[in-house]
């Protein structure tokens, strides 16, 4: 698939190079973009990377409205990027089924919607989707862990489980493929917490979590982000009995993997440079072409990206891009 | 004695100073909203206390049209009424609460706990009235128990509200379990793409309230009573009012507010969640206080309220249009919000003869 | 006299650590004034407060006429047409003076306020009162605290009332606006409605009450006296406990005044609208007496003097050296320090205990390096306390515990403590009871005598005239008279303030 | 009349209910500090006013030791500690902040400035001490921003601070790009790591401040005045005090604390980051409130504020302990807050004979 060409040949920005005469100046368009605020690395990153991926095309221009956690405002918004009258959109919504009936309003209004990540509620809504796989990253996430697990013999093991934001959607999905990962080996989450996607709070969750626990055999941080103060709080309490499993797949948990020198030993990727090939789908939508790589005159309907596990063994693969 | 010089607008030398402005001279801050008693409803908008605020926006008006050509259109100014909406029917109720000494920081919690209720499986089979009434119904009684905690439990109502905030948002993701709701009940969406003379429904929405709660404050005498609880409420008490009760019906108010928040908010997103209406107490409050009412209670206009909500909602349209980014849309935010208060105050000043 | 229209007996108030009334008994018959005296904390307020059903009483009956009655809450007592004007101004700053009249009981349909109805009827009221200039649609914040004063009286007046009750109304009122209240009590008593009247004005009980009740420490021990003609001396000791000459200090007769150099010299200030072209000066020792109606700008002077407003023209120095003009700053680091007129809202920290209020202004002298010598501060705070005769004399009480009349000496008492050069007195004795004013009369003259310049202005005529040595008469902002105190006398003085403004 | 009861601690009866606190009669919340000019120090936690915040904190303590077998644990108690720190140091400040009259919105975001423009490479080139003194001066100039704006500006400082937290936290955005700055100079990461006899360096930095904070605010001119202009603006004009620079001060004394807890938390999460210290506003404002000050100012503890900021830290401990849900967590901090409150009513008013 494309992701696995992308993650090769991505720069450090995420944003794929020309390569294929697809990527030859075409008609002048213009693509709108809507996320949620930037407030933390992961979706920074996805800003950056559209933004970059934009920057690559001179018949490209790139609109990106303020970055809102607030439906309604990001509502507005998108109205807003209609009232413009744009080719294409490019939205994340904060909440997907939020934002179903106002992009389904675009596509209305003729204009094609690339749906990134947190998916829609209905087909009407958007012409292609892509994103990543949050239940599969949980899945490997409690995969690896398992494994692990089984292969140092430990019987009864307690795993904990730092989340990200309780209340949206992308959590329960992750938290729902670690179980049955985890399953699969018989085992269970002995505790589960929920930080907000801040170092602030994953070192303030963690540093409670480990008084809670006074033996860990394994932990699963879901966002790497607030994984820098959840790794912080472990090293404050001095603890090292326990191995860690990151998720997002920072630059900086990537480097810690490959040094191998703390309790974080792996880190399961949930790729930022996803924004990247939806601005390059997008300006293809609105160009009416094609993908040459796939056969056939039309663009997928979705995209879904693969959540690898990143590992000292694999990590020199993925280290160049990781968001930082 | 009768003949004395008593100079028009001379003012005692007594300020009634802002919270936490320090006025180095007695007459600059909560300067008196001029003559007139109660004003008129037309008239009080150009007028003296909100002609500041009204320059404000004109001037952010002239901003976006000269930023951006997609500005002056029609489209735009529709998208900017109904997304001032939700937040502008919140702060009807928030003023109430502020004008009548009070505060209420769960408004956004309330909004999410209403919206996930009329939203839930069970809910939605009654349809869309059965979806209404619930959302109110949850506003109104969270409300209720936010007021009898304030009035009668006699806590401070930052205390109460900021508890309530915790505990509907958590009772909100316990309903929801943390998932979107998606409304399938088409006629409750539709509040929110339903069009009259090619004016959302919203914005009606939002009219008739703004009309409503402007004539409760200012012509009835629940709404002079607001203003004398939040002014003095020993003299209030003295004077035979009912403060408690008073004080309680606010907080159904601002709960009801939030009720039919929720309905607008979950028609417009097409399903009610936990996590809608976040950070919806920072912005209702912000909008009453740069409206001109004091958070001291008291004093205040609802026109200002909804001049400030239109003011926030107008800036984060401007840049939008503009494609600025986000780091420079909030540090560009906060120097706005300064500037538009020391216009307004000058617009006050001069307005004063 | 027949039945009494209301009769209490052995009502009881507690408050912690204060019993502010011990067994009071009073009784008032229709179409009386009936006058309450007292010692400030006596309980007169607190009586009143009961009366109108906004405290509960722990013990006591009290008798509406010929039946018992509780007053659970003030609408209680105003259905039994019990009426309050309270000792502090109690109104609503952000409401209108109409809104304020009818504040709980609106003329309303439907729960819609009737506002031209309630204009005009709150229109009338003022106009009975002897102000139709007063308009009814401005908000009660921007009145002075006589124009409020009149607004509480319009709003007990505008219930259908068979008793009124009146705290010191004649606190704030100046000189002509008591002939004024006079006469509406006259009017009132003539239609059968009791007047229970609370001042520590002799000559006012003299000219209006009928009979007089002294309350002492919270207990009556006198009840029912005839008002006009029992001796004064007799009420003041009733009070008191003790006998107090209701005389001024002697005025030192040093010839040299003349010629020590002026502390304050004022040159030519104005500020449009509130007073013209005012000049005077205060020596060293010498107390200067500022008479005038209200709204003559008095108070506008002070403040102005004190840096609190800053002058249009004109220019003020002390001791031979310029004012930065509207810098409080420069004021107190030349030495002056100003009472305020409003104690409540222009003095007070009402959080506070007494102490911090007290040392308020002169915290540098109890502290080193910043950090403060509580001890020393106590210490001299209760001395300041005990000067002025306060009461309880307990410096650690929170000063909003305190009677109004307590209250006011504590502020006094912040610039007694403070070494000024120049003391700015803006109705220092408003609300003070006899005894105590006899001390601070004292006081203020001793202050005098070791060479501190005292500015004072006083709405009593005599007061000014008894303790000033000299005299500036104001009318309308302009300084009409200027003359020893010696060379005036009461009506002259006030032939003086009215001259053009009442014909 | 002078032999009357006069129990010590006799406080007075008339509230000053905090704002929106509807007291239908006189005589119920707030009462007053008790005998004694200035309190002293550890005579002031167990007395009358915060007693019953004491009794609270006490049974929280009982409650964990009975759920959770790790709760009573010398470790546990030093990890409650360090997580009161950060939020601890910023509740001083805010303390200062909110007896004084005013109020502080943009802690939050000053702890993140501070933490991201400590923490570029360009600043760590410099060192542990570069680092610390960058924080501390970036908290000290945005408060005296602040302030300036605020008391020579003559606005609310509602409107300010809030100003300053969208203009503040985009600088941060700007300056870090949005990334996470990992701390690589270990010293400074050693903030958080050293310990002393046992117990954590952050620990000892908030008792230091603890101390400091208190003698300031009760035993020197500096506090004394803090509560006049707090207590009536005016009133302490006329009293010759100079409003402007002292709220001004208050201010830089609230930056400053943001600043020390940037240190703080920056060495302890080792990385800097825009979104630090999210929601540490209300967070802080909360604890000062529960603390027993006045949110319109002019009275309030300091210990009041710390025991405020424990309670908080404590019920967070014990419900990870006991590893509750989020939403649990939620609904039960809300009931717990409230529970809180009417026990420390309860404990003020048999604290008063
Ligand atoms: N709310 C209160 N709390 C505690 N003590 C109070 C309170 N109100 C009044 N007191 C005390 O009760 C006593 C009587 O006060 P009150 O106000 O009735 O006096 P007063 O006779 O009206 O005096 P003044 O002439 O100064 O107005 C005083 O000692 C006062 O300190
Ligand atoms: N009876 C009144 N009703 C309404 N307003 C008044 C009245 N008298 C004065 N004023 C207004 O209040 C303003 C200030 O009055 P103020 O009482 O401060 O005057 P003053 O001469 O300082 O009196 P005093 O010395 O008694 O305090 C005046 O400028 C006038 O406009
Ligand atoms: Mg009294
Ligand atoms: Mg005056």
């Amino acid at each position: 698939t494309s992701n696995k060409s992308d993650a090769s040949t991505d720069d450090v920005k995420g944003a794929s190079k020309a390569g294929t005469d697809n990527d030859k100046p075409g008609k002048q368009v213009t693509i709108g973009f809507s996320a949620p605020a930037a407030d933390h690395g992961w979706m920074a990153a996805i800003t950056k990377n559209a933004m970059a991926q934009a920057k690559q095309y001179s018949d490209v221009h790139f609109e990106a409205v303020e970055g809102t956690n607030d439906v309604n405002a990001q509502i507005s918004q998108v109205q807003t990027l209609i009232g413009k009258k744009v080719d294409v959109l490019v939205i994340l919504p904060f909440d997907g089924k939020a934002l179903t009936s106002v992009a389904q309003q675009a596509m209305d209004a003729g204009i094609p919607v690339i749906n990134l990540d947190r998916v829609f509620d209905s087909p009407l809504a958007y012409r292609t989707w892509v994103g990543g796989d949050n239940f599969g990253m949980g899945l490997n996430a409690g995969l690896y862990i398992g494994k692990a697990l089984k292969a140092k013999g430990v019987s009864s093991p307690v795993i904990g489980e730092i989340a990200g934001i309780d209340n949206l959607e992308l959590t329960k999905q992750r938290s729902a493929g670690f179980k049955q990962g985890l399953a699969k080996y018989g085992f269970r989450v002995g505790i589960r917490q929920a930080a907000d996607f801040t170092a602030d709070s994953g070192q303030q969750v963690m540093s409670n979590v480990l008084q809670a626990r006074s033996h860990l055999d394994a932990v699963w941080n879901h966002d790497d982000d607030q994984g820098i103060g959840v790794e912080a709080a472990i090293k404050q309490a001095g603890r090292d009995e326990f191995f860690m499993v990151g998720g997002a797949g920072s630059k900086h948990a990537m480097t810690e993997i490959k040094a191998d020198n703390s309790v974080l030993k792996a880190t399961v990727v949930y790729p930022s440079n996803m924004s990247a090939s939806a601005i390059k789908l997008a300006r293809l939508i609105a160009q009416h072409k094609g993908m040459n790589d796939l056969v056939g005159q039309d663009l997928p309907s979705s995209l879904t990206l693969f959540s690898a596990t990143v590992t000292k063994e694999n990590v020199d693969q993925y280290l160049p891009g990781a968001f930082s | 004695m009768s003949q004395q010089t008593s100079p028009p607008g001379g003012s005692g030398p007594l300020p009634a100073t802002g919270q936490g402005s320090p006025s180095g001279s007695a007459r600059q801050t909560g300067s008196s909203p001029g003559k007139g008693s109660g004003p008129s409803f037309l008239g009080h908008m150009g007028r003296v206390r909100n002609l500041g605020l009204f320059v404000v926006l004109v001037l952010l008006c002239v901003i976006g049209a000269l930023t951006s050509g997609n500005f002056a259109t029609r489209q735009n100014a529709l998208v900017i009424l109904s997304s001032a909406a939700v937040i502008g029917v919140i702060t009807i109720g928030q003023t109430f609460v502020i004008i009548g000494g009070g505060i209420d920081l769960s408004v956004g919690a309330i909004v999410a706990l209403a919206s996930v209720w009329c939203t839930t499986v069970a809910t939605q089979s009654y349809g869309l009235g059965g979806m209404v009434f619930c959302a109110l119904a949850v506003g109104a009684v969270v409300g209720l128990i936010n007021g009898l905690i304030i009035s009668y439990g006699n806590i401070v109502a930052f205390i109460v509200t900021i508890a309530m905030m915790a505990s509907a948002r958590g009772l909100a993701e316990r309903i929801s379990d943390r998932q979107s709701q998606v409304v399938t009940v088409e006629s409750f969406n539709s509040i929110a793409s339903t069009k009259w003379l090619g004016i959302p429904l919203l914005v009606y929405i939002l009219a008739v309230a703004v009309v409503l709660g402007w004539v409760l404050l200012n012509r009835t005498t629940f709404g002079r009573r607001t203003f004398a609880i939040g002014g003095n409420q020993e003299a209030a008490r003295l004077a035979g009012l009912d403060v408690r009760r008073h004080t309680l019906v606010l907080y159904v108010l601002s709960g009801l507010c939030c009720g039919i928040a929720a309905v607008m908010l979950t028609a417009r997103t097409t399903s009610g969640a936990s996590n809608l209406g976040n950070l919806y107490e920072l912005d209702s409050i912000a909008a009453v206080i740069i409206g001109g009412t004091l958070l001291t209670g008291g004093r205040g206009s609802l026109i200002g309220s909804i001049l400030g909500v239109l003011v926030f909602t107008t800036i984060t349209n401007i840049f939008v249009l503009n494609n600025l980014t986000t780091d420079i849309q909030q540090i560009a935010k906060g120097l706005i919000i300064v500037a538009a208060v020391l216009i307004q105050r000058r617009g006050r000043r001069t307005a004063t003869p | 006299m027949s039945a009494p229209l209301l009769e209490m007996q052995g009502v009881v108030k507690e408050f912690p650590g204060v019993r502010a009334l011990d067994g009071v008994d009073l009784d008032v018959a229709a179409g009386e004034v009936h006058c309450l005296l007292g010692q400030n904390g006596a309980g007169k307020s607190t009586l009143i407060k009961v009366l109108a059903g906004a405290h509960q009483p722990d013990a006591g009956h009290i008798t509406w006429e010929g039946e018992p009655v509780t007053l659970p809450t003030p609408t209680a007592a105003m259905r039994h047409g019990i009426a309050t004007i309270y000792q502090e101004l109690d109104l609503a700053d952000g409401l209108t003076v109409a809104e304020n009249i009818y504040l709980g009981h609106e003329q309303s349909r439907l729960g819609f306020t009737q506002r031209s109805r309630m204009h005009e009827a709150a229109r009338q009221l003022m106009r009975r009162l002897g102000h139709p200039e007063i308009p009814v649609t401005r908000e009660v914040g921007e009145l002075s605290s006589a124009g409020k004063q009149l607004v509480s009286m319009a709003r007990a007046l505008s219930h259908d009332t068979r008793l009124i009750i009146m705290d010191e109304p004649s606190a704030v009122l100046a000189h002509d606006e008591v002939d004024n209240l006079f006469r509406i009590i006259g009017d009132l008593t003539a239609a059968g409605v009791a007047v229970v009247y609370i001042s520590h004005r002799m000559e006012e009980i003299r000219r209006i009450g009928d009979r007089v009740t002294v309350l002492k420490d919270g207990r009556t021990v006198a009840r029912g006296l005839p008002a006009r003609t029992t001796p004064t001396s007799e009420l003041v000791s009733l009070m008191t406990g003790r006998t107090v000459e209701y005389v001024f200090p002697p005025r030192p007769q040093s010839p040299d005044r003349k010629e020590r150099p002026a502390l304050l010299e004022v040159e030519g200030i104005s500020r449009p609208g509130e007073f013209h072209d005012v000049s005077f000066t205060v020596g060293a020792g010498e107390i200067v007496g500022l008479a005038g109606l209200v709204g003559s700008g008095r108070s506008e002077i002070l403040e102005t003097v004190y840096g609190a407003r800053r002058p249009a023209s004109g220019h003020i120095s002390v001791a031979g050296s310029v004012l930065r003009p509207g810098s409080i700053t420069a004021a107190v680091r030349a030495g002056i320090g100003l009472a305020p007129e409003e104690r409540k809202s222009q003095a007070l920290f009402l959080h506070s205990s007494i102490a911090h209020n007290v040392s308020m202004s002169s915290l540098r002298r109890f502290a080193r390096a910043g950090f403060l010598d509580s001890r020393s501060e106590l210490a001299a705070t209760t001395e300041a306390v005990r000067s002025l005769d306060l009461r309880p004399p307990d410096p650690t009480r929170p000063v909003r515990t305190l009677s109004g009349g307590n209250q006011q000496k504590a502020v006094v008492a912040r610039w007694l403590l403070k070494d000024c050069r120049l003391l700015l007195l803006d109705e220092p004795t408003r609300g003070v009871d006899v005894g105590a004013r006899a001390e601070l009369y004292t006081l203020i003259r001793r202050l005098a005598d070791s060479g501190v310049g005292v500015l004072l202005v006083s709405s009593e005529v005599p007061e000014v005239l008894g303790l000033a040595d000299r005299v500036l008469v104001l009318r309308e902002g302009r300084v009409v008279r200027e003359a020893a105190a010696l060379d005036l006398d009461e009506s002259k003085v006030l032939d003086l303030v009215m001259e053009g403004s009442s014909a």
